[in-house]
């Protein structure tokens, strides 16, 4: 059989990807000011979903179920403000937020991959906590120095349309573009990631191949909860200055939807992460412009509605790694 | 923070006349909120001292309006305030019950039909304060567009945009009104991040004014608008439902005024009214207006100050009337 | 594992038959439940014995007396008395008349919400639509308990559950029908298929058809006076209705052939579609059943509580509880009934302990999860059983179906 | 202790002990796996280890290779005897393990697979091209031929069972184990793959072989153990004065009949008739293309073919398991076309699936639930749409008993059965319906000779009570002594029959690889 090039393996998403990059400089050039503030505000509210979807693919990848995700941004956005609050540095913030991600992966994975317990327990029971003690350790009045501020990318910034789409945000929105790439090539190229999709898909194969299947799980699992984290610092001190409680706002959960919809792949899950952002920034759009004389209810269903349909028209099952949801235990 | 602050340590018995007790139902929210369950809170804790004693539930299911209220009748508290409109059936329901305990409903407009008699709804008219805003706004926009960041669609913040977009093409008519409200739903108070993004938006589309006003989710509006370069000069923002200089402090660099609603004033009269027995049942309406300028006083032009004052007050005597 | 749902056998099994002509040894192995570990001796016998055949029992029971003995390491860190806490707190819940109804009203959902999310799981699916589904069956009830509230009341109140149940069954088998027909995973479009219920919701109350325009707020009109559930003392209506769903649900599942088919897909659908079981008659007819119960959940919580009409909050987090409650009870059917009990006490309970003592309601929520921790934590049961531990069966495993 | 070891000792000629093991056991729960076992193998030597199903072979051999800790006793390599705490402590000691369930990632690609565990990369790239070449020079080197870019899941099971072989070498391995790696491969491959165990042999690689064909023994093997009940229960030091049948009955502890002793089929009317059937398989591509066959009453017809052209398209289509876009099926006087499994397994077919641990058998339900698979909901195992569970076990405990399914009790779960035994359940399941049509697909795959000897018979005895049986089998020796007719499968369609008994195995050896033009 003849190696196929990346184009030919890839010439439905590379083909949408293409269309829908041509459309959206046609919009550019239409009205370069609406363009610009739409598509910024569809990645503007798709950078925590990316970053929790990447939080599950990781997990997903390796065969743990996540869905704690939420939790683990609402813990990161909680620890991330207090931290920063108290020390009046967001960069000790970010840290911090980061730190309670890696501890609630901590969590997930020595429960699930050592204690085998059931990996949507796990995730249940990190999103209850994390609702409770946010609440209960909340304390109001509390103001961190500006948040993390904008900065311009060297010449990345002025390419237009995604200049400033993408390269004029905050450090935290320019991490989650760079880890997703990161991640894409790391999953896909490099023994790492061959390793963990294999941990993820067929286990026991891995294990057979001298893979050591629970230290790996372990790693993946707690490191990808720094992400969570990341993105909860992201919602307390990079889109906000301000720590809400139940602030991540089922962001987790659509992160969930977001992973599925990306079919477990970091590009296609920021891809979709985009599309939903973009369906919220049009369904405000709509409001605010007030062109069409819809109740605002319908016009806000709009980016559940249409990834329904999407979905829909897409069809095709997507598969989820083999080994999700599965323990592995040793001489079984 | 304790809920019964001074009074836990030796809780009086609530029947007897020598105290004065009274409670405090939040809705499903916190008495920290920033908003107006802790302005409700702060209005009753105004009262503490002498011979009054305070405590509050906070609510965490819409469900248990009932039950939360029962336990203040069953202690025979005297005054009972319950925050939030949803609570209205619930606070009448235990008044009926409970006739020689005083109620007040912050937010709750009382029907004379399904009242009773030992109830005060307090309300407030909240298209004033949202007409004063919008006008001072038109006044002072250079781009001629102006933003609403809004929480759920609720009767209150359906008030607050209708009056301010009212208010703005009166001083205005050259302006625009870009507002947009967040889908339903338990987060739609608490949705920082969206309110943040929104007002991103409409800050590059040319919007030079944002009011914010739903709960978190304004909030995080006039964090956005703060953290925008030229916030001060020439970006501002106005705050919601109480004084928000003192609540959101994030939002200094951008915040002109908030369009208030004097609910901590409202709440203490009402109690007042209570403890000496001058309150009566019905509909108590509460004072609106601007919040005080704080920083900007310097900045903002005399003659829209003047304007606006004058704006203030003939909404205050009710010669003018948001439709 | 053979189903825990199921009767045991009746008769001892009969010992090995000889195999022909062999000269193996006695090949007649004692019969023993299968054990996680090796090396077991025998079962034993007596009161550890008794013990471990229940340990299904046995093992959350110590699981949340540990949860409760960590929480109060918890609470006494907040500089409360937790054995004055947890006293206060169960009193009220279960002592009290109000709090006993308390309880029992947030039992009833309870039940019939973990029920909509154990019966998928059977199937291999993850229902996270429970709130959509009982909001819809809420909505439903709120409607034709308003449009028909001419009709006699025991009529009224019959048509209106059925319509919640259809409602809530139709929002589900949405859902389902995705599945079956285009593949879109059941976790994305429950989740979608939520915040679609809010908004569509909000619109008919908000302003829309559905909405009474004397009630200054968004509110559906409220149901007769006559057609609302009132409690028989402390026993809402609902509690029976959902205790008998409860011991039905796990008869169906246990001792009918649809149980065993719905079993069957969950378990090996390969092997289904060779046996002849459809998988997607089963996903429909799983999600159906747990939409149905949900929507049955809504029109409970609409009748039998104030304010008798549809308005924001009335759906609460339910949907979500289910998956706790689901959980808790390792997706057993009988076991909702305990969970929901004891999640239903804990709420009920918290705004006295707010009350009373001044502890914030969240602690509820965290001793919650500490107790979900604890009794599905495989360990404790190890630590207790050694050797005689039960394998447990995977509830996530059918993530990835 | 055993015959074995103390005539092993007493052997002449210094050669390395590459592998010794003393004393090792190993039980899970009441089931003593393995008890006691000792063994050696030289550096260069092929040792067999025989036994029936659940005998403890794939245990051991797991131990050897760190997937499992022994309960007692030692395992050495090459004089190192600490313990073998896991796979890549195994790989490093210079072991190398072909399993008897396939260790192959389904969605990556056969290079993939190679270089997982031992990746290459440059620059932090994974070398996949360093990868690809690896492969094509092993399959070079040992005569396997695999595409590098194909991805295992699309791959015919002898092609992932070559990956798995080639897999093993491309680790400097010391002692290859070889857990039943004929069992999946057409006779052909099995040649091959027996070329290369001598090839590697005599290089000096030393191989363990578990097999239940005890053919391949004799063609390779220098030394055979056998194990019993977890025991080892004697062994041949020379094999080349010893027969098939001392094997088996060494093995299963009796005289077993390995021919299939059969009278004159007397075949009766046409239950089974195909015509110009057309199926696609899971890609979508024609694989059964055209097929016409009939099947009579009282006759067993061998469906003989290499796998992959289509047969189990063609069986899952009759079953009702697989919608077929062109073609009929005709059972007796009833069209099933068009029927789902259910209603075909009600108008009377049986079918033993080719795969029982996906098809055949749902490892959580209990040995009496998976005897009622298919028929659970009809009396007497039901009574309405409540079962009958008093019935459902009462059958299982007769079947139990007839077909000798050995297991603690029939409330066990069917997913702790031991291969042979989950096949037994299968069989007996879909024998005991009485079925006018048979479907027998690989009915002894992976099964011991004791098994096999009986599954056959029960066959014959299927076919002399009326019934009409399709038998699919890569077996071939399995076709010739059954089937009373044989049809030949290439590309999805008949091309040739011919009678059993004057079939012909190079014949039709030839036939099956598509070679039919010469003719
Ligand atoms: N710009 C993009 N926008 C959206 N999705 C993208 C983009 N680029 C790539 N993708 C998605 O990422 C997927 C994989 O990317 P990539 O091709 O780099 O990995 P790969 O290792 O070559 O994949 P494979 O080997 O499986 O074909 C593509 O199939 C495509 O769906
Ligand atoms: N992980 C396990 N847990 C429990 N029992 C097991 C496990 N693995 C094997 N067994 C049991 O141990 C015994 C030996 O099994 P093993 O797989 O070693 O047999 P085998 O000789 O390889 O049989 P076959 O020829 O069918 O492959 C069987 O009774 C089997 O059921
Ligand atoms: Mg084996
Ligand atoms: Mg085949």
């Amino acid at each position: 059989m003849p190696e196929m090039t990346w184009l030919q393996r890839n010439k439905i998403p590379a083909g949408t990807a293409l269309v829908v990059l041509v459309a959206a400089y046609a919009f550019y050039f239409a009205n370069p000011n609406i363009a610009v503030s739409m598509f910024s505000n569809a990645w503007f509210l798709a950078v925590p979903l990316v970053l929790g979807a990447m939080v599950g693919v990781i997990g997903e990848r390796s065969g743990v179920v996540n869905i704690g995700i939420e939790g683990q941004m609402l813990v990161g956005a909680f620890a991330g403000f207090f931290a920063a609050a108290a020390t009046q540095s967001v960069f000790i913030g970010v840290i911090a937020g980061a730190l309670s991600g890696i501890a609630m992966g901590a969590f997930l994975a020595f429960t699930t991959v050592k204690g085998q317990l059931d990996q949507i327990i796990a995730g249940v029971v990190i999103n209850i906590v994390a609702t409770g003690i946010t609440s209960f350790y909340y304390e109001s009045g509390k103001t961190i120095p500006r948040g993390l501020p904008n900065f311009d990318v060297p010449l990345l910034s002025k390419i237009p349309l995604i200049g400033p789409v993408f390269f004029s945000d905050g450090p935290i929105a320019l991490f989650a573009l760079v880890i997703v790439i990161v991640l894409h090539f790391l999953l896909f190229k490099t023994r790492w990631g061959l390793r963990t999709r294999a941990v993820g898909e067929y286990p026991s194969a891995a294990d057979t191949a001298g893979i050591n299947v629970i230290a790996l799980r372990l790693f993946n699992v707690t490191m990808a909860g720094t992400l969570a984290g990341i993105a909860g610092a992201y919602l307390s001190m990079e889109a906000t200055s301000t720590f809400e409680r139940g602030m991540s706002s089922g962001r987790g959960f659509l992160a969930l939807a977001i992973l599925i919809f990306g079919a477990w792949r970091p590009l296609r899950a920021l891809a979709a992460a985009l599309f939903f952002g973009f369906m919220s920034a049009s369904a405000s759009q709509l409001q605010a412009s007030n062109v069409v004389n819809i109740p605002q209810q319908f016009i806000n269903l709009l980016p559940y509605v249409l990834t329904l349909v999407v979905l829909a028209a897409a069809a095709g099952r997507v598969r989820a790694p083999g080994a999700v949801g599965q323990p592995f235990v040793k001489g079984d | 923070d304790n809920s019964s602050d001074g009074s836990s340590a030796a809780p009086k018995d609530c029947s007897s006349t020598e105290v004065f007790c009274i409670g405090l139902v939040t809705d499903t929210g916190s008495v920290d909120d920033k908003n107006f369950n802790q302005a409700a809170w702060e209005g009753v804790k105004a009262l503490e001292g002498d011979g009054v004693q305070t405590k509050y539930i906070e609510t965490k299911d819409a469900k248990d309006y009932a039950n939360n209220l029962k336990q203040f009748t069953d202690q025979k508290y005297d005054a009972i305030v319950t925050v939030g409109f949803l609570m209205a059936e619930a606070t009448v329901t235990a008044a009926k019950s409970n006739p020689n305990i005083k109620f007040i409903g912050v937010d709750q407009f009382q029907d004379d039909k399904a009242t009773a008699p030992n109830v005060t709804g307090l309300i407030f008219p909240e298209a004033n304060a949202g007409y004063a805003a919008g006008y001072m706004a038109g006044l002072m926009t250079k781009t001629n567009k102006l933003g609403i960041v809004l929480g759920a669609e609720i009767p209150p913040t359906q008030a607050y945009a209708k009056g301010y977009e009212q208010g703005s093409k009166a001083s205005n008519p050259k302006s625009s009104v870009a507002k947009v409200y967040h889908p339903a739903g338990d987060n739609a108070f608490s949705d920082s991040p969206w309110g943040a993004g929104e007002a991103k938006k409409m800050l590059a589309q040319g919007a030079d004014f944002i009011f914010g006003a739903g709960g978190g989710t304004g909030n995080g509006a006039l964090g956005e608008a703060a953290k925008t370069s030229g916030a001060g000069s020439s970006i501002f923002c106005i705050g919601v439902d109480v004084d928000q200089w003192d609540t959101v402090p994030e939002a200094h660099p951008c915040l002109v005024t908030s369009a208030e609603k004097k609910l901590t004033k409202g709440t203490t009269d009402l109690l007042t009214q209570a403890k000496d027995g001058s309150i009566k049942g019905g509909n108590f309406v509460g004072d609106t207006g601007l919040a005080p300028f704080h920083d900007f006083d310097s900045k903002i032009p005399a003659d829209v100050k003047t304007k606006v004052a004058d704006i203030v007050k003939q909404l205050e005597d009710g010669t003018l009337k948001v439709a | 594992m053979v189903d825990p749902d199921r009767p045991p056998a009746k008769d001892a099994p009969s010992p090995a038959p000889d195999a022909p002509a062999s000269d193996a040894p006695a090949k007649a192995a004692p019969t023993v439940p299968v054990v996680a570990e090796r090396g077991a001796p025998p079962p034993p016998t007596g009161l550890l014995g008794f013990l471990v055949r229940h340990q299904a029992i046995v093992v959350p029971l110590i699981a949340v007396v540990l949860a409760f003995a960590i929480g109060a390491i918890l609470i006494r860190a907040q500089g409360f008395n937790p054995t004055y806490a947890y006293q206060r707190l169960f009193t009220h819940s279960f002592l009290t008349e109000s709090g006993l109804l308390a309880t029992l009203q947030k039992t009833t959902p309870l039940i019939l919400v973990g029920l909509a999310v154990a019966i998928p799981l059977k199937v291999g699916l993850f229902n996270i639509g429970g709130q959509g589904q009982l909001m819809a069956g809420g909505i439903g009830a709120a409607w034709v308990g308003y449009a028909m509230r001419d009709l006699p009341a025991p009529l009224l109140v019959i048509v209106a559950v059925v319509v919640a149940v259809l409602f809530g069954a139709m929002w589900a088998s949405i859902a389902a029908l995705l599945k079956t027909t285009r593949g879109v995973h059941e976790v994305i479009s429950t989740i979608m298929l939520n915040s679609i219920a809010v908004g569509i919701i909000d619109w008919l109350i908000n302003g829309g058809p559905l909405s009474d325009p004397g009630q200054p707020f968004p509110a559906s009109h409220a149901v007769p006076e006559a057609a609302r559930l009132d409690p028989f003392g402390v026993i809402p209506w609902g509690l029976p209705v959902a205790l008998i769903l409860a011991v039905a649900v796990a008869w169906m599942l246990g001792r009918t052939t649809l149980g065993f088919e719905l079993q069957t897909v969950g378990r090996n659908k390969f092997a289904a579609g060779y046996a002849g079981i459809s998988t997607t008659r089963t996903t429909l007819i799983a999600m159906a059943m747990s939409g149905a119960l949900a929507g049955l959940a809504g029109a409970f919580e609409l009748l039998q509580i104030e304010p008798w009409r549809y308005q924001n909050g009335i759906a609460g987090s339910l949907g979500f509880d289910g998956i706790t409650i689901a959980l808790l009870a390792r997706g057993n059917p009988l076991g909702t009934i305990p969970a929901a009990i004891l999640v239903g006490a804990m709420r009920a309970g918290a705004p006295t302990l707010q009350f009373e003592l001044g502890i914030r309601p969240e602690v509820v929520d965290v001793l919650l999860a500490i107790t979900l921790l604890m009794v599905s934590l495989p360990v404790i049961a190890k630590w207790i059983f050694r050797r005689h531990t039960v394998k447990q069966t995977q509830l996530a495993g059918s993530w990835g179906a | 202790m055993t015959q074995t070891q103390s005539q092993a000792g007493e052997t002449p000629g210094p050669r390395e002990t590459l592998l010794e093991i003393e004393g090792l056991s190993k039980s899970f729960g009441t089931v003593h796996a393995n008890q006691d076992v000792s063994l050696r193998v030289d550096r260069g030597e092929i040792v067999a280890l025989l036994g029936e199903n659940g005998a403890g072979k794939s245990t051991l051999v797991k131990q050897i290779f760190g997937l499992m800790t022994p309960d007692a006793g030692t395992i050495t390599i090459k004089g190192d005897s600490s313990r073998i705490k896991d796979p890549k402590d195994a790989i490093r000691r210079g072991i190398g393990m072909v399993h008897q369930h396939f260790q192959l990632v389904p969605v990556m690609t056969v290079a993939e697979n190679m270089m997982l565990g031992h990746e290459t990369a440059r620059g932090g790239l994974l070398d996949l091209d360093g990868a690809r070449q690896m492969v094509r020079e092993l399959s070079a080197k040992h005569n396997l031929s695999v595409d590098p870019d194909a991805e295992i899941e699309d791959l015919p099971v002898g092609t992932q069972q070559r990956v798995e072989i080639l897999k093993a070498l491309s680790r400097r391995v010391d002692l290859l184990i070889l857990d039943e790696p004929t069992a999946v491969l057409t006779p052909q491959e099995t040649d091959e793959l027996l070329g290369v165990m001598k090839e590697l042999a005599a290089g000096g690689t030393s191989i363990v072989f578990i097999t239940h064909k005890l053919r391949e023994v004799l063609a390779v093997a220098d030394r055979c153990y056998v194990l019993r009940q977890g025991k080892v229960v004697g062994g041949v030091d020379d094999l080349s004065s010893t027969t098939t049948s001392d094997l088996a009955s060494m093995m299963v502890g009796r005289d077993v009949v390995l021919r299939v002793d059969k009278a004159e089929a007397t075949p009766g009317d046409t239950v089974l008739s195909i015509k110009g059937l057309q199926v696609k398989d899971d890609r979508g591509l024609p694989a059964v293309d055209g097929f016409d066959l009939d099947v009579r009453a009282g006759e067993i017809v061998g469906l003989a073919g290499v796998e992959g052209n289509g047969q189990r398209e063609l069986v899952e289509s009759i079953a009702g398991m697989r919608p077929s876009i062109g073609g009929s099926v005709r059972l007796g006087a009833d069209d099933i076309t068009k029927s789902n499994a259910h209603d075909t397994n009600n108008a009377g077919v049986g079918h033993i699936p080719e795969d029982r641990e996906k098809h055949g058998i749902v490892g959580g339900w209990s040995i009496a639930d998976n005897l009622v698979l298919n028929c659970y909901d009809e009396a007497p195992y039901a009574k309405g749409f409540v079962r009958d569970f008093g019935a459902v076990r009462e059958h299982a405990v007769t079947l139990r008993e007839e077909f000798d399914i050995r297991s603690p009790s029939v409330d066990v779960p069917a997913g702790s059965l031991s291969g042979g035994n989950k096949q037994k359940v299968v069989v007996a399941r879909e024998m005991s319906a009485r079925p006018r049509l048979l479907m027998a697909a690989q009915p002894t795959r992976g099964v011991d000779v004791g098994s096999i000897e009986f599954i056959h018979r029960r066959i014959v005895e299927a076919r002399d009570a009326g019934a009409a049986v399709l038998l699919v089998s890569a077996e071939l020796d399995e076709v010739l002594s059954l089937a009373d007719r044989i049809a030949v499968i290439h590309g999805g369609k008949v091309v040739a029959e011919v009678a059993g008994k004057d079939a012909d195995r190079t014949e039709i050896g030839r036939l099956m690889a598509g070679d039919t033009d010469s003719h």
